[in-house]
Order: structure tokens, then C-alpha cells, then sequence
């Protein structure tokens, strides 16, 4: 079995506003040293495969077509072997 | 991990029941009616059944008083929900519950359960859900707590119905300290169906199947809001929580699904009922006594979300978007196949047995095999001492504001967040999807087109704490009188309400006074106006630090139009129109909310309503609407006929130039029973015919200004500058 | 002239659209459910707003697997008139169909209410019903209806006059004030307001009509639609 | 400076809709080889701060009051030293 943990965020071009809710929130609350907030999503998969290799090729297609909107999103992800 | 599972003897010595919220002496009746000790999965379906939000243990005597039956009332109180005939082939389906508790824990989940929750309540009937209405109390806005409630009820109720695909065409949100720590979260849903098939919760004739649809069952919400707190105080139990999520998707699918059940499969389906609280053992055990019926559950066949569920969990477990069908046996296949098109979970999980045993299997155990009425006729009912509380013995004198500028009060109202416009609150739920709403929230009611028919459904939600908590019996009546005014001002004749009765710990017997008394009022009030009530839920114990809230009853009414060109709306139209006010105005300040805001709460003897006169009134408007007279028509509430008036004007920035023969201070007197309509030139002497006495002309719309002659002072302003402090009252607090 | 309209699972403006187009403009429409896979014999396909499986993910992210959409994206490359609404809009982002992408609202909530718009371009299938630069009202109800696109996207939509339809007063910080837009070829809109919300002067409003008139008008081949 | 990851779950037991239809839908797909499939949140902060001591103090009261919902999630972190 494989576990990939994919991380998914907005474009730097892209204004995020859940981040800048947070930001404006911590600095009303005084918080004023948070210099900068980034919010993105992720998602742990347990797969089966015959190799690292092809667990990562899968896990990038699922990225690409599903997890990411790549028109505004960007993805990374990391794949390890787990034992089952 | 869990509990282990005590034996009989222990639970007898250890009493673990009474965290469950049963108390000795329930614990011995139980057994003595099971003439046996019970086990460990039998007291917790006891501690469920046997609560009073399945039982209403303290409130049945009580709602036996309630009026529930005219000729137009297809089915009362009892079912999922109430049916009213309304023409013309068609019913209407309605009903209200609290999520008060849950969202008050968590409120964005809370809020939207409450509403995923009702909705299932209305199509379990079998009709399709046409609108929901949500009516909210707080603390005050200005409370950082109270504004992140504020914000996350309210998204959480859009969430849930936006997501859906329902629209939320009104409410009302209000605001007194006492509801700080209480927050109330009320949602009502209302639908429509053909009225020849209405469903039931029925779970007849034996050999018949008992089939689970919806949702796995997960263990959450088990055992209600109780068990949910003990573990949030357990740090050690940090990563378990007992939260219910809802899942709008799934109830889409579930919905159109069970829809198509009661449509397209009639001959199969026996009876339908949704999971509530004390989910699977609720909607078994009350299919069962309704038909009279014994039944056995296999508990290995519940779809779970979890593994090594307990019988206890699996039975009482609250998880969302669950159904319970019971289905002629021969016809499973086909209405499991019909789930498996909606991609669902459906599983024959049991069936009605000969007998009155209520049976249940775990593993190839015998787990419970109780008497169906232990669980629900021979629950406890308990006739509460009644004890009329001290403040309402010695009411303090009459309240006599002092109003030197009429002009600046009439600011202060118009920004109290009870009358600011709530717009930027409603605009974050959908009001108009399945495009069959012809008012969206703003004016007096929402109001719903019925497809197929020429026909509209008024709907509103009323509350009013303040009024009860000075005069429980006549608060109660206002409340209803104030509902039927705001759908009569829309066209609509009233026909039934839904109630949730909102109330502390009924265990004290002022607050069981209050309850009883405010019944008796809502009572009174549903005979004259003829409007039954046809369900309801009661929320008690809403009470911080043995403090409770103002007695709250929230009353959601239905009417009908009965012809879509006499909907009428409360923005005056045209410069131009005569304005009327029907109803003499008082010094009536106890209770109002210019009481409130001067003096910071309520206290004296409230005013009175004289149900008679009230009638003779709405009568009038309602004739003089039909006759097409009207242009425009509001009933006077909160803050008085000045802020009624300035209501009146913002939705189109027409204002008005009035004379009233009253002192300046009246303006703001919340004496009941006034209404004020606008009537075009032309229908003016119609209307002066029809009304006789019982309207005053005051003036005529205006552009741009609201122009006010008391007898004593003239209040005027552009409607520009008012409209701005009335909309900024609320949202700017809120920011 | 025969239109589908798209349902997914969860859909809940399929009812709406449906009866905008049959009943009330009076064609034939039928309903077509996401497992189809065959759109032969429509002329126009409609796609409905709400919400399609949830949206839990990202709005019409999961939409875009239905076996349906391929066969979108064949009547779509064959000329075919789409039109997106709303959650179609997202859906048809999501799927490619359409440039760019929407995300949450600047204020992060959902938003109801009507709101004026402009009508950029007239001279497309969309839009010929209406004058250049009229302004009409149409109800929005979106969470995530804020368009976005890279700055060489948009600056090309602007220059083929792919933007249909703008905000008057942007409410949800949509790039450019676009609230509708058109793919290069001109065959497929996608919108966030809702005409189908504002064809019953009943409901409110009938400044819808003119997208269904102008797609019928172009569907059955009328060269031009007199303007109103 | 220092910059904290944070990483926001449902606990175990909370329905999680959103993975629930991710995983239907891969396996709709023929991904039937994904067996599980959780969903989060994360967020990077930066932050100025005396200590990491302090710095972990405070993002830990940020998790707690603003980014996680209590009642429902989890929430871990990592604070690391970072050149401004
Ligand atoms: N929570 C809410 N949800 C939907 N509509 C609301 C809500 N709160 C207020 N409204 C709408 O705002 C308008 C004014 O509310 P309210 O002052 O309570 O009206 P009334 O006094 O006529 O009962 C109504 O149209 C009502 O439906
Ligand atoms: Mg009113």
C-alpha cells in the first residue's frame, strides 16, 4: 500500500480570500506580527500499487483532473510506501 | 474504547441511567413494565424514547389543550407533519422544529441539521418541499460570541438549503439579552403534495419489510445534546466528537428518491418516517405503535459507518439524512432497486412481527424484546405544579416614555437591530430556486406560487419574547394575531400554524406557568382566526445558570391566496395614494421595544388584544385586498406605526405626508390590531365605503420624504437617510 | 428546435430551466441525466446551476466525470449551442469548455440578490435579443461565482469580445466585472446570474427572456432578432 | 521569523461528505484501488516572534480560536525558524 498526502493551493496570482479573511481577522485581534497567511487543502490517499512509481503516476493524474482546478490551483505531493 | 456493556444487576446498583436523563423512579416503572430488570441496550432506548423531545413528558398535558382540527385540516398534530387541503387537489405541508441546543455548540452545523432535519419531516409525508422559513434569537450584536453565532447559524442554514435546492423565503431574527447564552435556532419547512397521497409512518401487516435508506450510521449525536456535552468536557476523549454533520447531497438524493416512492409506488409502500432524534429506535418503535404492530430489527444489517457499534449506538446514534420504509413484502427488490438508481443505501433491516414485542438481534442475539408501548404509549407523563412567577404578581406601573425629539427616537429604532434591515443576513440563502417565488424575504410574509393551480402560499415566523415575559396568556395570543396579520396584509387567508415552543427548565413551575399560560393564549387566539395548529416541537430547558430565556414561543403560519393578482407587498408603489391607518392607536409602551432600547428591558402590565375586534380588522383588509383596492398594506409591530411607515417607503425610496391627530410620543405605542394600507386615487372612495370608520386617512405618498404631523411635533426626513440608519443598524455591528 | 437540459446528481435548477425553455418559451426540451451519453437529435443543451454532487471539492469539479460531458464536449466541438448557468458555468470551467475558473466570493458568502448587468456583447448567439449596452437585472445565487482567468486569458477574451455579460456593480470581485463569457468559436456562454430566475413578470422580472430568445432565434437559423 | 504549517482534520468519527464523494467518484472511475481518502485543511503562516517557544504558543492559540473548529477537528502543527 501507498499513502500520498497531496497538498493543494492557489496560484500566487491568484487573491485568496479566505487568506486575507484570516489575515484581517488576526490583525484586528492585535496579532499583527503574522506576516503572511496561506490556506490550502489537503488530502491523504491510501492506495494499492505495483510500484512507487506507477502509485505516483495515478496520484498525479488525480491531482491534476480532480483535486486541483490548475487553471488557479497548484499541487505537490509526496508518496511513501505504508505497510497495509 | 467504549463502555463496556454493564449487566442488569449492575445497571440496577450503578444507575448510569440517570446521565442519560432518567431518573429513579422512570428507571423502576421501566422495569416494572418489562416485569423484568432491563439490560443495558433496552435503558438506553428507554432514556431516548422516554426524553421529553420523543415523549413530551412535560408538555403533553399541555398540547392535548392546543385546537388541531378544522374542516380543512387533513391530518394534525402526531405524524412527520401537518396537511391542510388547499384546493383544488392540493395540500399544503408544514412544520417547525428547534435546533436551539445543537447550535448553540455548533452553530453552523447545528443550524443546518435543524433544517436538513425538518425537511425530512415534510417529505416523509410524502410532499415536496416548497420553502423554508428560519426564525433566530440572540444576545446582543455587539458580543463578539453572539456575532460569530450570527454568522455561522446563518451560514449554516444556507448551506443546507441552498445546497439542496429549497428556497428560504423568510424568518426573522431577533434580539433581547436573554438569549445570550441560549441562542434560539427555529426552521420550517413547508411543501406541497397531491392530497390523495398523503403518507404515514406506518409499520403494518406482518411479514412486511422494514427498509433502512440514506445515510450510514456513524456515532453521532448518540443520545442527544446530553451525551454530546459530557464528552466535550472530557479532554481525554478529545478525538472522538459527537458532532452531526449534514450532508445536503445526500438528502437531494434521498428526497427525490423517497418522493418518487410515495408517487410512483403506492401500492408498495406501507408507511415512511424519517430519523429523528433518537434515530432508528424513534422511527421504529413509533412506526410500530401507530399500526399497533410488533417488529424485529437485525442490527447487523444497519449500513455503519464505523465498526464495533454497540446496539446501544446503532439504535440511538442521530447521524443525518436517514429514512425508515416499511414495504409490502414482495415489493423489496423493486423499491431497493429505485434507492440503488439515486445511488443510495437501502437495506431490508427487519419486519413487522405478530405481537406488540419490539424485538432486536446483534450477532445472533436476542438484544431487546420489550412491549412497543414501554417505549412509547407507557412512557411518563407528568402534570407540573403551575406557580405564576413574582414579576408578574406585582407589575410595575405603566411605562411613560418621554420622546422630546421624535425625529432622533425614530433613528434609534430603525438602527436597533430587532428592526434593521436584515437584508445582508437573508441574501446569503437562495429565496428563489424552483422559480416559484413571487415575494422573497423584505416585506410582511414570503410568498410561494403553487404550480399547476392559480393559487400562492403566504408563510411567515412570529416570536415575541418581550411581550410573553410581561403576560404569558395574551403574549401568546399577539403572537398569533401578529402572524395572521403579516399573511393578511399579504393577500393570504390564514389557515393553521406550526409552533415551537421555546421555554426553560419546566421542572420549575413558573416556567411551567409560563408555558401552560402562553398555550392557553396561542389557544384562544387559533379559534378565532381559524387557524388549527398541525404540529409543532417543544424546546425546553433553554436556560444558562438557572437563568432561563423570555418565554418564547415562535409561531409559523401558512395562508392562502387564492388568486396570484391580489399578492400585495408592503413598499408603498406611487407617489400619489392615500395612506390609511386601520386600528385606534394607545399609550401601549409595556413590552415595546421603545421600552426596551430607553430603558434597557421590559417590565409593567402588557397591553391587551381583543381577539374579536383583531378579527373584524384583518376581515376588512383582507376584503379590501381581494377587491383589489390595496397597493400596499403593512401591519404595525415593533417600534410602532412611525417605523412602520418608514418601512414602508424604503423599498422604493417613495415616502409620505401624513397628519395623526396623536402626541408624538404615540407614534412609537405598540397597541395591536393597526394596520396601514395605501390605496390609488381612484379606489378611494371604493375603500372609504368599504371601511366605513374603521380606517383613517392620514395623508398621501410623497417622493422622497417622510413627512409625520403629531399633534405636538413634525418629524421629517428624506427616506434616503433613513433607509441608510436602518440598513447600516445591524450590519455595521456585525462587521 | 429541442434543447436539453443537464441533470447531475444534486442538480437543482434543472426543474427551473426546464420549464423556462418548455413552458414558459414554449419549445421542446427534455431532461437528460448525467449517465447519458448520447445528445444526438438536441439543438441545444442547457446546463443547470445549483449544485452538482455536493460541490464539497471545488463547484463542477466532480460534474465534469459524468459520462454526459463527453458527450458535451462532442456537441459542443460540433458547433453546438451550450449554455452554462451558474453551477453550469463552474461546470464547463471545470470541464474545459469554457477559460478560466470561479472561486469563492471576495466576501466568502453566498450571495441572493438581483443584480444589474450590462450586456458587453449583442452580437453573440447569447445576446441578440438585447441592445448593446443595455443594462438588465437577473438574480444571482452563488458561493463561488468569482471569475478569474490569467491575465493573457483574459486580456484574449476581451479582445474577441468574449465577454457577454458584465456586472454593474461587482458583487463577488469577479476579474473585469464578468459575469458571462463565451468560449472563442461563440457557441458556448457560461453565466453566474440566472435568466431562468427572471422570465415570469410573476417572479419578478422578465429580463431573462432575451438569452432564451436570442438561442432559439439562433438555433433555428434566424439571421437577425429584431432588438427590443 | 518563523514559519508554522498547520494542519486541520475532521476527527475520525465526523462524517466527512467531501471525502465521501471523492472516493465514490474515483471509484466510479475505475480507481477502486484507492481504499481511503481523508480530506483537510492546512495553512502556512509566518510569523516574527521571540522564541519558537512563543511562536508555537501563539499558533496554537490561532488553531484553536480560528482555524479549527474544536468540536469537530483536529489540528497539528509545525514551527520552524525561517530567514525573513
Ligand atoms: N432569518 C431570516 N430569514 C429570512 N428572512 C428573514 C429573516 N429575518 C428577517 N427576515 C425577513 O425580513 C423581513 C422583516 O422581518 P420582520 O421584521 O421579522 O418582519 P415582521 O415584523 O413583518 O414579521 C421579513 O420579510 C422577513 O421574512
Ligand atoms: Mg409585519
Amino acid at each position: 500500500m501507498f499513502k500520498a498526502t497531496i497538498y493543494v493551493n492557489y496560484k500566487p496570482s491568484v487573491l485568496d480570500p479566505k487568506a486575507e479573511v484570516i489575515k484581517k481577522t488576526l490583525g484586528r485581534l492585535g496579532q499583527t506580527n503574522v506576516a503572511s497567511v496561506l490556506v490550502g487543502k489537503y488530502f491523504e490517499l491510501t492506495l494499492s500499487a505495483d510500484s512507487k512509481e506507477a502509485a505516483e503516476q495515478q496520484v498525479d493524474r488525480i491531482c491534476d483532473e480532480m483535486l486541483a482546478n490548475v487553471n488557479m490551483e497548484s499541487y505537490r505531493y509526496d508518496v511513501a510506501a505504508v505497510t497495509a | 474504547m467504549l463502555q463496556t456493556e454493564m449487566s442488569p444487576e449492575t445497571i440496577r446498583v450503578k444507575k448510569p441511567y440517570l446521565d442519560w436523563g432518567l431518573t429513579e423512579a422512570e428507571y423502576d416503572r421501566y422495569a416494572e413494565l418489562l416485569g423484568r430488570l432491563p439490560n443495558y441496550t433496552e435503558i438506553g432506548l428507554a432514556s431516548g424514547m422516554w426524553s421529553e423531545h420523543c415523549a413530551y413528558k412535560f408538555s403533553k398535558p399541555v398540547l392535548k389543550g392546543f385546537w388541531t382540527k378544522n374542516d380543512r385540516v387533513l391530518m394534525g398534530p402526531g405524524e412527520g407533519a401537518g396537511v391542510i387541503d388547499i384546493g383544488e387537489g392540493k395540500a399544503v405541508v408544514f412544520k417547525a422544529e428547534s435546533h436551539n441546543h445543537p447550535s448553540a455548540v455548533e452553530p453552523y452545523e447545528g443550524a443546518a441539521t435543524g433544517v436538513g432535519g425538518i425537511i425530512r419531516d415534510i417529505f416523509s409525508i410524502g410532499a415536496k418541499p416548497i420553502a423554508v422559513l428560519d426564525s433566530l434569537a440572540f444576545g446582543s450584536p455587539t458580543d463578539p460570541r453572539t456575532k460569530q453565532l450570527i454568522d455561522q447559524v446563518v451560514a449554516g442554514i444556507g448551506g443546507y438549503g441552498n445546497a439542496i435546492g429549497i428556497p428560504t423565503v423568510g424568518g426573522e431574527i431577533r434580539f433581547a439579552d436573554s438569549y445570550a447564552k441560549n441562542p434560539l435556532v427555529n426552521a420550517m419547512c413547508v411543501g406541497v403534495m397531491d392530497k390523495a397521497k398523503i403518507q404515514k409512518g406506518k409499520a403494518a401487516g406482518v411479514g412486511n419489510a422494514l427498509i433502512y435508506v440514506g445515510a450510514k450510521t456513524g456515532r453521532d449525536g448518540i443520545n442527544g445534546a446530553s451525551f454530546a456535552s459530557a464528552e466535550f468536557s472530557d479532554e481525554a476523549a478529545a478525538d472522538r466528537s459527537a458532532v452531526q454533520v449534514g450532508d445536503p447531497f445526500m438528502e437531494k438524493l434521498l428526497m427525490d428518491a423517497c418522493l418518487e416512492v410515495t408517487d410512483r409506488h403506492q401500492a408498495a409502500l406501507v408507511g415512511m418516517q424519517d430519523m429523528g432524534a433518537a434515530g432508528l429506535v424513534s422511527s421504529t418503535v413509533e412506526m410500530a405503535d401507530k399500526s399497533d404492530s410488533g417488529m424485529v430489527l437485525d442490527l447487523d444489517l444497519i449500513p455503519q459507518r464505523e465498526p464495533h457499534m454497540t446496539p446501544f449506538e446503532i439504535m440511538l446514534s442521530e447521524s443525518q439524512e436517514r429514512m425508515m420504509l416499511c414495504v409490502r413484502a414482495g415489493s423489496e427488490d423493486q423499491i431497493i432497486a429505485l434507492f440503488k438508481e439515486y445511488d443510495l443505501d437501502a437495506v431490508v433491516c427487519g419486519h413487522v412481527e405478530a405481537g406488540h414485542r419490539y424485538r432486536l438481534l446483534h450477532h445472533g442475539e436476542v438484544v431487546c424484546d420489550v412491549p412497543v408501548s414501554a417505549l412509547t404509549s407507557d412512557a411518563p407523563v407528568y402534570h407540573q405544579a403551575s406557580q405564576q412567577p413574582a414579576r408578574l404578581a406585582h407589575p410595575a406601573a405603566d411605562f411613560v416614555p418621554a420622546v422630546p425629539d421624535a425625529l432622533a427616537t425614530l433613528k434609534q429604532l430603525l438602527a436597533d437591530p430587532n428592526v434593521a434591515d436584515k437584508a445582508f443576513l437573508y441574501q446569503r440563502y437562495d429565496a428563489q430556486v424552483q422559480t416559484n417565488t413571487c415575494v422573497t424575504p423584505g416585506s410582511d410574509a414570503g410568498v410561494v406560487r403553487v404550480r399547476g393551480t392559480h393559487r400562492a402560499l403566504a408563510m411567515t415566523t412570529d416570536s415575541n419574547g418581550r411581550y410573553l415575559y410581561l403576560d404569558p396568556e395574551v403574549g401568546g395570543a399577539i403572537t398569533v394575531a401578529e402572524a395572521t396579520r403579516n399573511l393578511v396584509v399579504s393577500g393570504a387567508e390564514p389557515l393553521g400554524i406550526t409552533d415551537c415552543l421555546n421555554y426553560g427548565d419546566p421542572t420549575k413551575p413558573e416556567i411551567f406557568y409560563e408555558l401552560a399560560e402562553s398555550a392557553k393564549g396561542i389557544t384562544a387566539a387559533t379559534k378565532v382566526f381559524n387557524t388549527p395548529v398541525i404540529s409543532g416541537n417543544v424546546s425546553l430547558y433553554n436556560e444558562t445558570n438557572g437563568v432561563a430565556i423570555y418565554p418564547t414561543p415562535m409561531i409559523g403560519m401558512v395562508g392562502l391566496i387564492e388568486d396570484l393578482t391580489t399578492i400585495t407587498t408592503q413598499d408603498f408603489k406611487q407617489v400619489g395614494e392615500g395612506v390609511y391607518v386601520i386600528g385606534a392607536t394607545g399609550a401601549d409602551f409595556n413590552g415595546s421595544l421603545l421600552q426596551q432600547v430607553l430603558t434597557g428591558g421590559v417590565a409593567g402590565t402588557l397591553m391587551p388584544l381583543d381577539l374579536a375586534a383583531e378579527k373584524a380588522k384583518q376581515d376588512l383588509v383582507l376584503q379590501a385586498i381581494r377587491a383589489h383596492l390595496v397597493s400596499a398594506a403593512h401591519d404595525v409591530a415593533d417600534g410602532g406605526l412611525l417605523v412602520a411607515l418608514a418601512e414602508m417607503s424604503f423599498g422604493r425610496g417613495i415616502g409620505l405626508k401624513a397628519t395623526v391627530d396623536l402626541p408624538a410620543a404615540q407614534l412609537f405605542s405598540e397597541t395591536q390590531g393597526r394596520f396601514i394600507l395605501t390605496v390609488p386615487a381612484a379606489h378611494q372612495a371604493a375603500f372609504e365605503a368599504m371601511a366605513g370608520a374603521a380606517a383613517t386617512h392620514i395623508g398621501t405618498t410623497e417622493a422622497g420624504t417622510l413627512k409625520v404631523t403629531a399633534t405636538d411635533q413634525t418629524i421629517e426626513a428624506p427616506v434616503a437617510a433613513l433607509k441608510q440608519i436602518n440598513m447600516e443598524g445591524l450590519s455595521c455591528q456585525l462587521k | 428546435m429541442k434543447a436539453a437540459v443537464l441533470s447531475f446528481p444534486g442538480s437543482n435548477c434543472d426543474a427551473d430551466l426546464l420549464w423556462a425553455i418548455r413552458d414558459i418559451c414554449g419549445e421542446e426540451a427534455e431532461m437528460v441525466a448525467a449517465n447519458h451519453t448520447d445528445l444526438s437529435g438536441f439543438d441545444l443543451v442547457l446546463v443547470p446551476g445549483g449544485f452538482s454532487y455536493g460541490d464539497y471539492l471545488r463547484s463542477g469539479a466532480i460534474a465534469k466525470f459524468a459520462p454526459v460531458m463527453t458527450a458535451l464536449k462532442a456537441f459542443a466541438d460540433a458547433g453546438g449551442y451550450v449554455i452554462g448557468i451558474c453551477n453550469g458555468f463552474q461546470i464547463l470551467t471545470e470541464a474545459g469548455l469554457l477559460p478560466g475558473a470561479l472561486q469563492w466570493n471576495q466576501s466568502l458568502q453566498f450571495i441572493c440578490e438581483p443584480e444589474p448587468l450590462v450586456v458587453a456583447n449583442n452580437q453573440t448567439a447569447f445576446s441578440t435579443a438585447y441592445r448593446a449596452d443595455q443594462t438588465i437585472t437577473l438574480p444571482i445565487a452563488h458561493g463561488e461565482g468569482n471569475y478569474y482567468a490569467d491575465p493573457a486569458t483574459l486580456a484574449a477574451l476581451e479582445a474577441n469580445g468574449q465577454v457577454v455579460f458584465r456586472y454593474a456593480h461587482n458583487p463577488n470581485g469577479s476579474l473585469n466585472d464578468i459575469a458571462g463569457v463565451t468560449n472563442a468559436r461563440g457557441n458556448v456562454l457560461g453565466m453566474m446570474p440566472h435568466p431562468e430566475r427572471a422570465v415570469e413578470a410573476l417572479l419578478g422580472g422578465t429580463d431573462g427572456l432575451g438569452v432564451f430568445q436570442s438561442l432559439i432565434h439562433a438555433t433555428k437559423g434566424a439571421t437577425t432578432v429584431a432588438a427590443n
